[in-house]
Formats: C-alpha cells, structure tokens, sequence
C-alpha cells in the first residue's frame, strides 16, 4: 500500500478508537444512576493507604 | 503442537501465572489497589471479579487491535491506543452494571473509575504485546494473572481484618505491617518459581 | 493562592518532604518497588519520570480552560500517554540498556496515580510557573524517595553497587563492593525485599512523627500543668492578702 | 436537548485535538528515533560477537541451516563470522526466548571447528523479578568443550533454565551444521 494508504488506515484507527471511546462515555454519563444508590460511596471505614489530600477517598486529617 | 498440547500448555501458562510469578507479588503491577483493599472481603471479592473482567476483555480486544496498528504502520502508538480501550472498557462495563444490576452497582460502582488507573490492566496487556506472545498465550497469561490478582487481593483482606486484632507496634500499625504480610506472602510464593520451567511461553 | 513571598519555595519543597508522593501519600507504588532493584535503574526511571511529570503538568495547565470538567480525565491520560510513548522512544534510542532493564514500567507511568493526580488536584487549577514548581518538587520528591529504597535494597541484596550497567557513563559494568559477596543478603533483590524495605522505611517514618506528636503533646502537658500552678499561686496569694487586710481592720 | 448535544460536541473536539496532537508528536519523535533504535540492535549483535570472538572488528554474513532444519528457541539464519582478512573464525547462533518474566536473546558462539566458544545476552528484557543475571553466563560452558560433549551447567533459577535450554539448543544446531559441512 502506498504511504498516503498507510496514513489513511492509522487516522482512521486513531478516530474509530476515540469515537467508541467518546459513545461509551456519553452513554455511561447519561445512564441514570439505579435508584437505591444514589450517593453510595466508600462504605468500609478507612482506605488507609490514602491520606494524599486530593484523594477522593480522603477523610480527613489521616488516622 | 497437536491439540492436547496446546491445551496442556494453555492450562499451564494459566497456573503459572497464576501462582507462579502472581502479578502482584512478583511482577508489581498492581500493588495501588492491592495496598487499599478494605478489609471486607465482599467489597475486595467485588473489586477483584470487576478487574479479571475488564483485564481478560481487554487482552481480548488489544490482540487483534495490535494487529491492526502493524498492519496500518503505526506500532508506537500502542499505548495510548491500549489506554484508550481500557478506560472505554471500564465505562461500557459501568453502564452494563448501572442499567442492567443495581445491587451489582451499589456494591462495584464506587471501584469501577479506579480500574482505569490500576496498572494491573495496562501492564498485563503491555506486556503480553512487548513479550509478543501468541493469541491463546496472551489469553492465558491475562485469565492467569487477573484470578491471581483476585486470589491475592481477596487472601489480603482477610488477613488485613486479622491484623486489625493483633497488638502490632504502634509504628508499625496500618500500612507498614500489611507491606511485611505482603512481603511473607512474597515469599510463600517464591517457593513455587520453577514448578514448569519445562513449558514455552 | 496568595503569592506570598516564599511561596515557590515552600511549593517546591511540599513535594519533597511535606507531601512526599512515595512515603507521605503513598502513591506510585508500583515502580517504586519494582525498579529499585539496582541504584541505576532508579536514578533512570526517576528522572524519566520527571520528564513525563513535568512535560504533562505544564501543558495541563496550559490548556486547563479549554478542557471542560466532565472530559477532565480522559484528557489528561491521552496527554500523559504521549510524552510516555516519545519518552519510551527516546530511551530506546539513546539509552538502549535503560529501557530493557525498565521494559514495562516505562508504559506504566501512564496510570502512575501521582501523574494524574498532580495533573487532576493542581496543574488544573493554577499557572503554569507554579505547576511547573508543584511538578519539579514532586518528582524530586520521587526520586529521592526511590534512590532511597534502591540503597537498601542493592547494597543489603548485593553487597555493593554496579555503575556503567544502566547508563553507559563507564565503558565497561564496574561493581563498586562494600559488603563481601557471600555476605548479601540476596533475598531483598527479590519482591520479598522490596515489601520489606518498603515497609521498614514506612514504620520509621511514623515512628518519628509519633515521636514528635508526643513531643508536642508533652509540651502542651507541661504548659497546662504550669499555667495552672500559676494561677493556684496566684488565687493563693489573693486570698492571703485579704486574710491579712481583714485581720488588720 | 441542543444544548446537551452542543456540550458534547465540545467535548470530543477538544479530545480528537488532544490526541491528533498526540499522535502528531509521536509521529514525529518516531521518525527521529527510528534509526538509531535500527543501529543500535546491529551495534549489540556487534559488540556480542566481538565480546565472543574477542576480535574488535568483524564482518558477519548470515547464511542459513541447510535444509531449512529448525531447532526451537534458534533463530535459523545464523552468522559466519570473519575478521577483516576475511579468515573465517567461526559460526553464531542467535537465539530468542521468554519466559513468563520476559524476553531474553543470546549469541551463542563456536569457533571454525565446531568448537564452544562464549555466550553474550543481545537483548534482556526480563523484568525485575526474574533471577538471571550476567554472573550465570560466563561460568556456562567450559571454553574448549567441542560440541559432542557441550553440557551447560547452569543455576536452578527459573531464568537460567531458560538461557540453559536456548544454548543447549543452539549446541544441536551446531552438531547439526558440522555434519552437514563435514559430512
């Protein structure tokens, strides 16, 4: 194949690639949350090996 | 290779990278998650179930898209296109789970983001594309290393209750003294190296 | 943030000592005890590290108004992914020996949690000088606190330190013998070791902060105990003046 | 609705640019790099012959087992080496295999007359839990042993049989060359 043919099939890799990525994403965003949860979050007591600040499952000044 | 072969070598390969080389003891990929377990084995069991999933899914799905990048020229873009997939994998896994089982969701929802950035998932499947390894071998090693990192995570969770009991120095209560369990249970498994060093990976 | 005077100063240091990614926050694990197996290797994937950590945190804030919120993380790994991928290359060019012995914890910088999460918690929200500070201090931080364990770990596992395997500085491997051969101790070039000395240094680390908690607490004690004899002392002498005016009337 | 499909639209712009840029730049380092990661696999097979044959320079022309025979873990063009008065100083093998902990490709090399000669590692890409390390490879096959009675003494790690078998491997692909030539 000749070196455009080859351009051609990377970039249209590259774009199905994103574009499964973007339908999964917006679908997964707009799928209401079942009802019972809600605001389900960590529901065991401490994830110890988290105390980086910006962690989302930070709680708190550490131990 | 006559089938009963390949099946035996299949079977093997699972085994051994399995218990053998586990990936989380041996290899380290994987010690972020592994290290945050909570000490319910429900959630660790969940957690665990959701990444054998998204990691043999994934291996299944880079294989042929490595494939795919050689033919088009462009092998150095493998990872990026393997993060791709990943991240996709987690969300299309999340919405099965949203739309299809609440109470799978209630219980898997919260770790699901976390499997993207979990380097099990991406080393396993970089790693079976640098080694170059054949589709069943690359499916082996992916089945063996995700139910190893199940066993392992889930064994951890026990322990890590047990150890809540034990009057461990006040220095070394909470991560240092899980890292040294790590490290016996390190050492347990190195005992097994070189059960089949026979098979050709 | 205010710009107080010292602020790049402290903002640099946080990431060495206050917030040291590897023994304070406890993150990017997995090649912390992975390539500490020889002091080289841990130079090398801490400065590649830095590279990417940098590189990826300038150009996050760089372009931190036009990625929208809901897109924020999708984003950044592509944007890590690259300079992953050129440093990969780079490596495999010019350091030939340093990117097999690295192999797969090169690619795996792309999901280390600190990247992300300096690109996620600061990069996104602050300038580009002060992300590229933030950055800097962080995998300083790392490298140090990577350089560290590779110590422990070659010359207890070893007996002493090979230069020239990794970076071709020598021409050929010289192995630099401090402990006799047959007196390392091999297993911490295995995992095991790895966890163990991950573990050691972690426990020493909170040993002296407990320390100096206890140290502070002992302190406020003593200065409560003397606060409150002073004001007995002085209710004692009060009531001893009054005794002595009513007597006197 | 407009609104939310306006937003979205935003998003995958501004990711399709984010990561055209991406591929851009990779694109663009490949080109450089490209060449030298080229030189620098043929600088190793070099230098492992040269650290072989302890000659600096030498000419390798690859020729392949007469017909077309196949021994596993042996990469079947092997190497006549010569140096530059184009004496022949024998024949390498190249030969590529992994194990669980990754991949390792040696040169095995023997002299004119079939004789062991040394080994050198091209390429290890064993990850860090693996137990090979250089020390094993020298103190493999005594020098001088010829072919016939080759028997590799080797650790019992998991890595060293590997590197146990490969050479063994190369040995019969050896055996096998000096009955063809000879016979």
């Amino acid at each position: 194949m000749s070196q455009v043919g080859y351009l051609v099939l990377a970039i249209s890799i590259l774009v199905a690639l994103l574009a499964v990525f973007i339908v999964s994403f917006i679908l997964y965003v707009r799928q209401p949350v079942p009802k019972g949860c809600e605001n389900i979050k960590i529901n065991d007591e401490n994830c110890s090996s988290c105390n980086h600040k910006e962690c989302k499952f930070y709680k708190g000044e550490g131990e | 290779m006559n089938p009963l072969n390949a099946f035996i070598a299949f079977i093997l390969a699972i085994v051994s990278s399995m218990l053998i080389d586990n990936v989380v003891l041996s290899r380290f990929y994987g010690i972020c998650p592994f290290l945050g377990v909570s000490k319910k084995v429900k959630s660790s069991l969940g957690m665990g179930i959701a990444v054998v999933f998204v990691i043999v899914m994934a291996s299944l799905i880079c294989y042929p898209l490595f494939e795919l990048l050689k033919l088009a020229k462009i092998e150095f873009m493998d990872t990026v296109a393997y993060i791709l997939v990943i991240a996709s994998l987690v969300q299309l896994v999340g919405l099965f789970i949203k739309k299809f089982s609440p109470s799978l969701y209630k219980s898997l929802g919260i770790y699901l983001p976390l499997i993207t950035t979990n380097c099990a998932v991406l080393g396993v499947v970089q790693s079976n594309t640098d080694q170059g390894l054949t589709f069943l071998m690359s499916l082996a090693n992916a089945i063996g290393t995700s139910v190893g990192f199940l066993i392992i995570i889930v064994v951890f969770s026990c322990i890590r209750a047990r150890l809540e009991t034990a009057n461990t120095p006040k220095a070394f209560k909470g991560l240092p003294i899980a890292l040294i369990t790590a490290a016996l249970m390190a050492l347990a498994l190195m005992g097994l190296q070189g059960l089949f060093s026979g098979i050709q990976l | 943030m205010a710009r107080e005077k010292g602020f790049t100063k402290k903002n640099f240091l946080k990431g060495i000592i206050a917030e040291n990614p590897l023994f304070v926050s406890i993150l990017g694990t997995c090649p912390a005890l992975a390539t500490t197996k020889s002091l080289e290797a841990a130079i090398g994937m801490g400065l590649l590290f830095t590279f990417v950590l940098i590189c990826s945190s300038v150009l996050v804030s760089l372009l931190r108004k036009i990625i929208s919120e809901e897109i924020r993380t999708p984003a950044y790994i592509v944007i890590i992914a690259t300079f992953v991928t050129i440093v990969k290359m780079f490596s495999n060019a010019f350091l030939p020996e340093l990117y097999s012995t690295l192999g797969v914890f090169i690619s795996l910088i792309v999901v280390n949690c600190i990247v992300l999460g300096r690109a996620e918690a600061y990069a996104s929200k602050n300038g580009v000088f002060d992300s590229f500070i933030d950055a800097l201090g962080m995998g300083v931080g790392y490298t140090l606190a990577i350089i560290l364990m590779a110590f422990f770990r070659e010359l207890l596992g070893t007996g002493g330190f090979t230069i020239g395997a990794v970076f071709p500085i020598v021409k050929e491997p010289l192995t630099l013998q401090i402990i006799p051969e047959d007196y390392a101790i091999s297993m911490f070039q295995m995992p095991a070791g790895a966890f163990i000395v991950f573990g050691i240094i972690l426990a020493v680390l909170a040993f002296i902060k407990n320390r100096k908690e206890e140290l502070k607490a002992a302190q406020a004690r003593a200065e409560k105990i003397r606060k409150a004899e002073e004001a007995k002392k002085a209710a004692a002498a009060a009531q001893a003046k009054a005794t002595v005016e009513g007597g006197n009337k | 609705m407009p609104s939310n499909m306006k937003k979205y639209l935003i998003t995958s712009v501004t990711l399709g640019l984010i990561t055209a840029g991406g591929a851009l730049l990779i694109a663009g380092t490949n080109m450089l790099t490209r060449g030298t990661i080229e030189e620098n696999k043929i600088k190793t097979i070099n230098k492992g012959l040269s650290t072989i044959y302890g000659v600096d320079t030498l000419k390798t022309d690859p020729a392949t087992l007469p017909e077309g025979k196949k021994f596993d873990y042996v990469i079947n063009d092997y190497y006549v080496v010569k140096d530059e008065a184009d004496a022949p100083l024998g024949y390498a093998f190249k030969t590529e295999g992994s194990n669980s902990y990754g991949k390792i490709s040696l040169i095995v090399g023997f002299n004119a007359d079939y004789i062991y000669k040394g080994v050198a590692v091209v390429l290890n890409e064993q990850s860090f839990a693996s137990t090979l390390n250089k020390k094993y490879l020298n103190p493999l096959v005594k020098e001088g042993k010829t072919v016939d009675e080759v028997d590799v003494s080797c650790g019992a790690t998991y890595g060293a049989k590997l590197v146990r078998s490969m050479v063994n491997s190369a040995t019969n692909a050896a055996k096998y060359l000096k009955g063809a030539n000879n016979g």
